[in-house]
């Protein structure tokens, strides 16, 4: 599937140990040919999770192609292979052994959900393979101090924990909520995010009334009615895209009228679109942002929508195109032979910004992913779907002083 | 369930007592008895709807009789109460059936099928079958050859690797019949063994059913519309009608008998019985 | 008291959506012997349709139901006539996997016709509130409710009282005897897919204005049909409904009074044992055998 | 000496399943209003031969014509329409049906309803065991009941031509006396009736025309007086095992 | 001569055959010939085969249909990661008990079958599988919930250290184990007596066959299977999570079992390559058609079903045909 031409001997333990080495001695990384560099990713680009794994893809291409459009790296065209592993964690390990090993792509852009990527983190560390973007929000991914095998982990994604914290430190800090309720779905991220709120509400000492619904609930009325009694002053919806509807229609047809906060995978303007009716004069929806459509960022934007065409508005393509702009920076900045090692240096040199606003330093082996956050939210008065920025991006400590 | 008397049974294999069973409203069988001597071939008649399935279902534990008791001999000449038993605990007392509409595995081969009879005779367990012990080969290996044995003294050894689906009516019928016979029964239930079957085939049948009772010193009851082999092969004949007794004796008495003509035979075809 | 009704009155919607699919599930079983599970992706793919005219060719909302349910008559014929039809030597669990295999086309399908963005599917009546006892229940909510038994009443009078009806069961207990009788099986079964899909597109509008259109929309109402079917026993076509209610009801009253993470697992445990002691389900019994 | 004029036509009927070849080119005639059997031993083709005229079975070779119709590929419920109706091998009740209901089926191409009450009344008349169980399953009833059953459906339809495989099995000699009594009335109403009996004595009795089967073959015809004397008959055809 | 063609004709023979041809897979991949990733997705296959053997006992054999096996091989692989990577037990330990928890509970389920069945059974086990399923997600210290629970690839008897390669014989070797058992147990007294019980109820109870005891013994070989099945998949894949033990894999199963061929072992083996490996292998490297590979193994499952009701076992038959039709014509 791919061309081998010159100078693609190194093999899979990504052997050049020296960074120092002198540029003449050291070899090419595996992947990297006269013409081109190829990565790869395999995502669930069918079935139930195609929603998210195509535009998520098609981000990752959109950039790639304005890359390429704008002279390539180097003089080398980036070209992205892809294997749709259907969330099943044997095919996407297959996928991944087949790309370092047959394939021998140079690195792993945007490894996708959670079961497949905590299924072969271990291969990858293994591998060393320069892996940069995780589309999950996993705790295993969470390093501050990555040496040796483990620097080869670059995750850009906001980690769900780390939202959930976030979202009771706004309630806190910006609305002064003291008794919050949470509705969070049974998958990994409303678990995730509850596991953040229920730690931060520990530490602020303010009480939490949880209700679970299932993933894809239709009918979630029984937590709400549950909040509902309970009077509480602020609503964490702690679900991602196909329940967050559910949640705030059912809040609002039950006359809750407390706001609403969000996790950042639903700041899309299709989600504000589908509830903005039921919620305008009740209440307010915010939403956490790890981007920002403000001011200088719109120019980003503006590019953004002009290469991806049909999902001008996603927030998955918006993630993808991130993913593949981390992953560029890095290259950019090795200048001469390109190595996995030379490229991992460089992506810790100094932080990288994100081209929708924000910046994440992998600098001294940390691997944190993005720990700052806006808040937008819902503008009642665009029927098409609108989130306005109400907070720039904070860290929890500047958001509670 | 407690036996407070035990029946004579000399010379008896099955001693019916005033079993009834009803569905609903609906008495099916009333208040019925009868006993069946050692190797005899007792037949059981009468119209649609007396009760006949619904007897040997009594007996072969399928349905629970309301009332009555139903004594049966076993291999060992033990008396056994066989409302003491499961249905699948019968045959292992030497009492086997077959079935008014053919019961048998339409994917399995004709001399599996008539393995299955010979179930509760095997002795190998689960893990001398899955490791293939010997002991579980040999044991095999010898219920096939009695299978085929049977095969060959019903004429139909040359299906025996055939499979079941798609055989006509009448070999079912023998197959069902091989069935029976691979455990060694005291008593064999056989309902409507000639439903199907073409007139020649009948009078094969006949002989047959006599020769298996001699040969294999069992008892059997008969269920049967057709007249010729009822009045050809039975010893003796118990009458039923709505479910109670009619009438009982050789098939000559039978046969006279004013009310079996009335509530059964029908003028005319007594007189083909005669011919 | 208001808060149970509430309970109450939100479930029976619920419950009418969970009976319109299971209703669904019923007619094809009964008819062409195959247990759908692929009722409920069909819906959603029909629920996609009536979303794209309402949205994208901007027709009112009741032409693009009414769209819908041509959409969904239409995609009936065509599984039964291209697919149903040449399953006649195929056993009834093969059958159950050949709707698994349409799972997968029609997953494969939508994102590529409708896009991948979750949509926005209004209600019918937008506005409004009833206040009943202490509770609140939408116009909406109400017309859902009131439309969804009118629909069973109907189907309940056709199957139950007319030559149509008794011409479906024959289908369903013996096909090839019906036949011998002059019913046109055929036509029948091909109107079961066509009536099963559209209860299946009128359960996904009802169900998309609580959420949204995607992918999953109706995962869950499937599951519940299935069990709901079960639970009413497949032998007649007003168990399944009723079983519907029951599940929509007893979940939320589990939910709320016992717990929102254990509610739901509750409840199938609940009808397992029930099951135990009614094999059959609450109003079918046991078709007796006899040898 | 077959006077009427021919009603149902087949002409070299080939039937297999899968690689069994169960009619092997067979030729029938059947005349308005008469009664004619078809004979021969297990598995000759004779319930092949009649689930082919109705319908039921798809043939690989040859025709079927109804009066001056092709019915060779039309589709079972057609034909049953045209007014052939069946009492099928194995009785086929509709089992979780009550016995009123298994009727009402009976009737199903039937229009009007006063024909309707009047085929009740006499199926009722027939089979007075039937009336008593209408509302019990048919699942439940007896061997021979379910075959009365069976047969009293297939009444119900009112047909031009009846296909009768094997009524007389599992019933009472009493009943079976009454069938035949059945069929003999009913051809004097004028109905055509074809059918397969074991017992070929006693259908030779009732019989017009006869046809005897062997291996998916006729191997003899001609009409049911003559044959009945055939000594051939019953050596030669009868009792192929 | 003859004890040559005694050999050939041998199942036993045949079962071996084919256990040393699929042990050179990881060769070819090493030389290039095959891809590594068929290393991965063959293995995978193999163990989505075994649990399929064990579900095609219960429902090809004795007729009782199950939507909980996916419950099943999920609860063994935690069982399994959870007793080597929390209690520090050795493997062959954590297989016993992997192996022997799951299987009491399918034995549970086997009770219940006694009263419940055909579509209500399978429902009612799917609710079991839902329950089991919610469990995995909801006992965060034994599955580790939503993030899912690592394992190891395991040391055999302590000193045999496995890699993916070894993980992969080991597979195999189990494989190859499983299908001539099952074709020992199915080909004598038990498969007539499960095959009389699903044919007619009412003669095999007659035949002797007591029901309880025997549908007991297809649920505890089919969950034995699938938990088989489960410890290998986890230490294999190193890794569970609670939505992989869905509905959808249970249906799989089912999917494997039909279109390879109901009471076929070879059947079973096909199908899921069917179903699992040919997406991977062939589908997904068609051009043009990469994004349609979902819709076009829908389509592949329902046309198999269509032409081959029976199980693509089948299709040897028409192979033959064509072969000797293509022969005849050549000659
Ligand atoms: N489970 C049941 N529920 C209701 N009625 C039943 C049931 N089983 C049998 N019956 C009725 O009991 C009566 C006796 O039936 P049974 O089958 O014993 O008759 P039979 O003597 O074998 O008749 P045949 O010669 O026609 O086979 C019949 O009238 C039948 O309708
Ligand atoms: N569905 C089928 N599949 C395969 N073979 C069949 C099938 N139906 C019938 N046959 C075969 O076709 C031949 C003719 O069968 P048919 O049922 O027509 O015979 P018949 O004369 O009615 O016999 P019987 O007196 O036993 O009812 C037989 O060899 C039979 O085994
Ligand atoms: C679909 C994925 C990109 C997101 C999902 N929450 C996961 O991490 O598994
Ligand atoms: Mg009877
Ligand atoms: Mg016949």
């Amino acid at each position: 599937a791919c061309s081998n031409e010159p100078a693609d001997n190194s093999t899979a333990g990504g052997e050049s140990e020296g960074t120092e080495a002198p540029q003449d001695a050291l070899e090419w990384a595996q992947g990297i040919t006269d013409t081109q560099i190829i990565v790869a990713n395999s995502a669930a680009t069918s079935g139930a999770f195609a929603p998210v794994g195509v535009p998520f893809n098609a981000g990752i291409e959109a950039y790639f192609k304005k890359i390429n459009g704008e002279g390539g790296i180097q003089g080398r065209d980036i070209v992205f292979t892809h294997v749709d592993d259907e969330f099943d964690p044997v095919k996407g390990k297959a996928a991944l052994s087949s790309f370092v090993e047959d394939e021998k792509v140079f690195a792993i852009v945007g490894h996708f959900g959670t079961p497949v990527v905590a299924a072969t983190l271990e291969d990858l560390k293994e591998y060393g393979i320069p892996a940069v973007y995780f589309a999950t929000g996993i705790g295993q991914l969470y390093n501050d101090k990555a040496e040796g095998r483990e620097r080869n982990i670059f995750p850009v994604q906001p980690i769900y924990r780390t939202e959930g914290q976030i979202m009771v430190a706004r309630a806190v800090g910006d609305f002064g909520a003291s008794k919050i309720g949470v509705i969070y779905t049974n998958d990994d991220a409303g678990k995730d995010m509850l596991w953040g709120a229920e730690t931060m509400a520990e530490q602020l000492d303010v009480e939490l009334v949880i209700q679970q619904v299932a993933a894809g609930a239709t009918d979630v009325s029984s937590a709400v009615t549950t909040i509902k009694d309970a009077e509480v002053d602020f609503v964490i919806g702690a679900a991602i895209q196909a329940t967050i509807p559910t949640i705030i229609k059912e809040l609002a047809a039950q006359s809750v009228n407390k706001d609403v906060i969000t996790t950042y995978v639903n700041v899309s303007p299709v989600i504000a679109e589908g509830v903005v009716n039921e919620i305008n004069g009740k209440f307010d929806v915010y939403g956490n942002g790890w981007v920002s459509f403000e001011g200088e960022r719109a120019n980003a934007l503006a590019e953004f929508a002009e290469y991806t065409v049909g999902y001008e508005t996603n927030v998955y393509a918006m993630t993808g195109w991130i993913a593949a702009h981390f992953f560029v920076e890095g290259l950019k900045r090795v200048d001469g032979v390109i190595t996995w090692d030379t490229y991992m240096d460089a992506l810790e040199e100094s932080p990288i910004n994100n081209p929708f606003g924000g910046q994440i330093d992998f600098g001294n082996g940390l691997r944190a992913g993005t720990q700052e956050m806006n808040l937008s939210k819902i503008n009642h008065d665009n029927p098409a779907g609108e989130w306005v920025e109400e907070k720039p991006l904070q860290s929890i400590d500047s958001i509670l002083n | 369930m407690h036996i407070d008397h035990q029946p004579n049974m000399d010379g008896l294999v099955l001693k019916i007592e005033n079993l009834s069973i009803a569905f609903g409203g609906l008495k099916a069988v009333d208040d019925l008895s009868f006993e069946i001597k050692e190797n005899e071939v007792f037949g059981l008649i009468g119209p649609n709807g007396a009760g006949k399935t619904t007897a040997f279902n009594c007996i072969t534990q399928f349905y629970r009789p309301d009332s009555g008791n139903i004594y049966f001999k076993d291999r060992k000449g033990k008396v056994q109460n066989l409302l003491e038993h499961g249905v699948h605990e019968i045959i292992e007392l030497g009492l086997v059936r077959t079935f008014q509409n053919v019961e048998l595995i339409r994917e399995l081969s004709i001399i599996d099928n008539v393995l299955i009879g010979a179930h509760t005779d095997f002795n190998a367990t689960i893990f001398d079958q899955a490791f293939r012990l010997p002991r579980a080969v040999k044991e095999e290996r010898r219920m096939r050859q009695k299978a085929y044995e049977i095969l060959e003294t019903l004429g139909i050894e040359d299906r025996a690797d055939q499979l079941v689906g798609g055989q006509p009516y009448g070999i079912l019928k023998k197959v069902e019949f091989a069935r029976s016979l691979i455990s060694d029964p005291k008593l064999i239930i056989l309902d409507e063994p000639a439903a199907g079957l073409n007139d020649t085939e009948t009078m094969e049948l006949s002989k047959r059913i006599r020769r298996i009772s001699k040969e294999l010193n069992c008892a059997i009851l008969l269920v049967e519309h057709d007249m010729r082999l009822v009045m050809d092969v039975c010893d003796r004949i118990c009458a039923i009608s709505f479910g109670k007794f009619l009438a009982k004796g050789t098939p000559k008495e039978i046969k006279e008998n004013k009310d079996v003509q009335v509530a059964y035979l029908g003028i005319e075809v007594t007189e083909n019985a005669e011919e | 008291m208001s808060t149970f009704l509430q309970v109450v009155f939100r479930s029976l919607e619920t419950g009418s959506i969970y009976a319109l699919a299971a209703l669904g599930i019923i007619i094809v079983f009964r008819t062409s012997f195959i247990t759908n599970f692929s009722q409920g992706v069909v819906a959603m793919f029909n629920t996609f349709v009536v979303t794209y005219l309402f949205r994208t060719m901007g027709l009112p909302l009741w032409l693009a139901i009414f769209g819908g349910i041509i959409s969904a008559i239409l995609v009936g014929f065509l599984i039964d006539i291209v697919i149903i039809r040449h399953t006649k030597k195929v056993s009834p669990v093969a059958k159950q996997i050949i709707t698994l295999g349409m799972i997968m086309i029609v997953l494969g399908i939508t994102p590529l016709l409708f896009g991948v963005d979750p949509l926005r599917l209004p209600r019918l009546i937008e506005d409004g509130n009833l206040t009943l006892l202490g509770a609140d229940i939408s116009y909406n909510g109400l017309f859902n409710i009131v439309f969804g038994i009118a629909v069973m009443v109907t189907l309940f009078y056709i199957l139950q009282k007319t030559k149509v009806g008794l011409a479906v069961r024959a289908t369903a207990s013996n096909e090839h005897t019906a036949k011998l009788m002059g019913v046109p099986t055929k036509t029948v079964t091909l109107g079961a897919w066509a009536v099963a899909g559209v209860l299946g597109v009128l359960s996904g509008v009802m169900a998309a204005p609580m959420t949204s259109v995607t992918l999953n929309l109706m995962d869950e109402i499937q599951i519940n049909a299935l069990i709901a079917v079960v639970l009413g026993g497949f032998q007649t076509f007003y168990g399944p409904v009723l079983g519907a209610y029951i599940i929509g009801i007893g979940r939320n009253l589990l939910l709320y009074y016992g717990s929102s993470v254990w509610g739901g697992q509750i409840l199938y445990i609940l009808i397992l044992v029930f099951l135990v002691f009614r094999p059959h389900g609450l109003i079918g019994k046991k078709i007796i055998k006899k040898v | 000496m077959r006077k009427n004029k021919t009603l149902l036509k087949i002409e070299n009927l080939v039937v297999r399943y899968g690689a069994v070849e169960a009619l092997k080119g067979i030729n029938m005639e059947v005349n308005e209003g008469e009664i004619v059997a078809i004979l021969g031993a297990n598995g000759a083709g004779k319930t092949s031969t009649l689930r082919t005229i109705s319908g039921l079975v798809e043939s690989s070779g040859g025709s079927i014509v109804l009066g001056d119709q092709d019915i060779t590929k039309t589709e079972a419920e057609k034909i049953s329409a045209m007014g052939i109706g069946q009492s099928p091998e194995g009785r086929q009740v509709f089992r979780d049906f009550t016995v009123e209901e298994n009727l009402k089926i009976g009737a199903f191409t039937i229009k009007d309803k006063a024909q309707i009450e009047s085929n009740f009344n006499r199926v009722y008349g027939y089979f007075p065991v039937l009336k008593e169980r209408k509302n019990q399953s048919a699942s439940t009833l007896s061997g021979g009941e379910q075959q009365m059953l069976a047969i009293a459906r297939a009444l119900m339809g009112s047909p031009k031509i009846l296909l009768l495989d094997e009524p007389s099995l599992g019933l009472a000699p009493l009943i079976v006396q009454d069938i035949m009594d059945i069929v003999k009335e009913i051809k004097q109403e004028g109905t055509t009736v074809i059918i397969v009996e074991q017992n070929a004595a006693q259908t030779l009795k009732i019989a017009d025309y006869a046809y005897v089967l062997e291996l998916g073959q006729v191997k003899m015809h001609g009409e049911a007086s003559k044959l009945k004397n055939d000594p051939h008959l019953i050596e030669a055809y009868l009792g192929a095992h | 001569m003859n004890t040559i063609k005694k050999i050939i004709k041998n199942p036993y023979a045949h079962f071996i055959l084919l256990g040393v041809l699929l042990l050179f897979v990881p060769v070819l991949a090493e030389t290039g010939i095959f891809k590594v990733s068929y290393i991965t997705t063959l293995g995978g296959a193999f163990i989505f085969a075994i649990a399929a053997l064990g579900l095609n006992i219960l429902l090809g054999f004795s007729g009782l249909i199950s939507l909980g096996t996916s419950g099943f091989m999920g609860l063994a692989a935690y069982v399994s990661a959870y007793v080597t990577m929390d209690m520090n037990l050795p493997f062959e330990v954590a297989f016993l008990l992997a192996v022997l928890i799951p299987t009491l509970i399918g034995v549970l389920v086997g009770l219940v079958s006694l009263k419940i069945e055909g579509i209500y059974l399978a429902i009612a086990t799917l609710a079991v599988s839902e329950v089991l399923r919610k469990t995995f997600e909801e006992f965060d210290f034994f599955t580790n919930g939503f993030s899912g629970k690592n394992a190891q690839y395991p040391t055999l008897l302590g000193t045999f250290e496995l890699d993916r390669t070894g993980m992969y014989y080991l597979i195999v070797v189990v494989l190859v184990l499983i299908m001539i058992l099952t074709y020992n147990l199915v080909n004598g007294r038990l498969g007539r007596a499960l095959n009389a019980m699903r044919g007619s109820e009412a003669a095999s109870q007659a035949m002797g066959v007591n029901l309880l005891n025997h549908r007991l013994i297809a649920f505890a070989l089919a969950t034995v299977y699938a938990s088989v099945a489960g410890v290998l998949y986890v230490h294999f894949i190193k890794y569970s999570y609670p939505s992989i033990w869905s509905l959808k894999l249970s249906l799989d199963f089912l999917a494997m079992i039909i279109i390879g061929g109901l009471r076929s072992i070879y059947g079973t083996l096909i199908g899921a390559l069917i179903v699992f490996a040919v997406p991977d292998i062939f589908l997904k490297q068609l051009p043009y058609f990469n994004q349609l590979s979902y819709v076009l193994n829908g389509v592949l499952i329902i046309l198999v079903i269509i032409f081959y009701p029976h199980g693509l076992v089948y299709a040897r038959y028409d192979i033959k045909r064509l072969f000797n039709k293509l022969f005849k014509k050549g000659a």
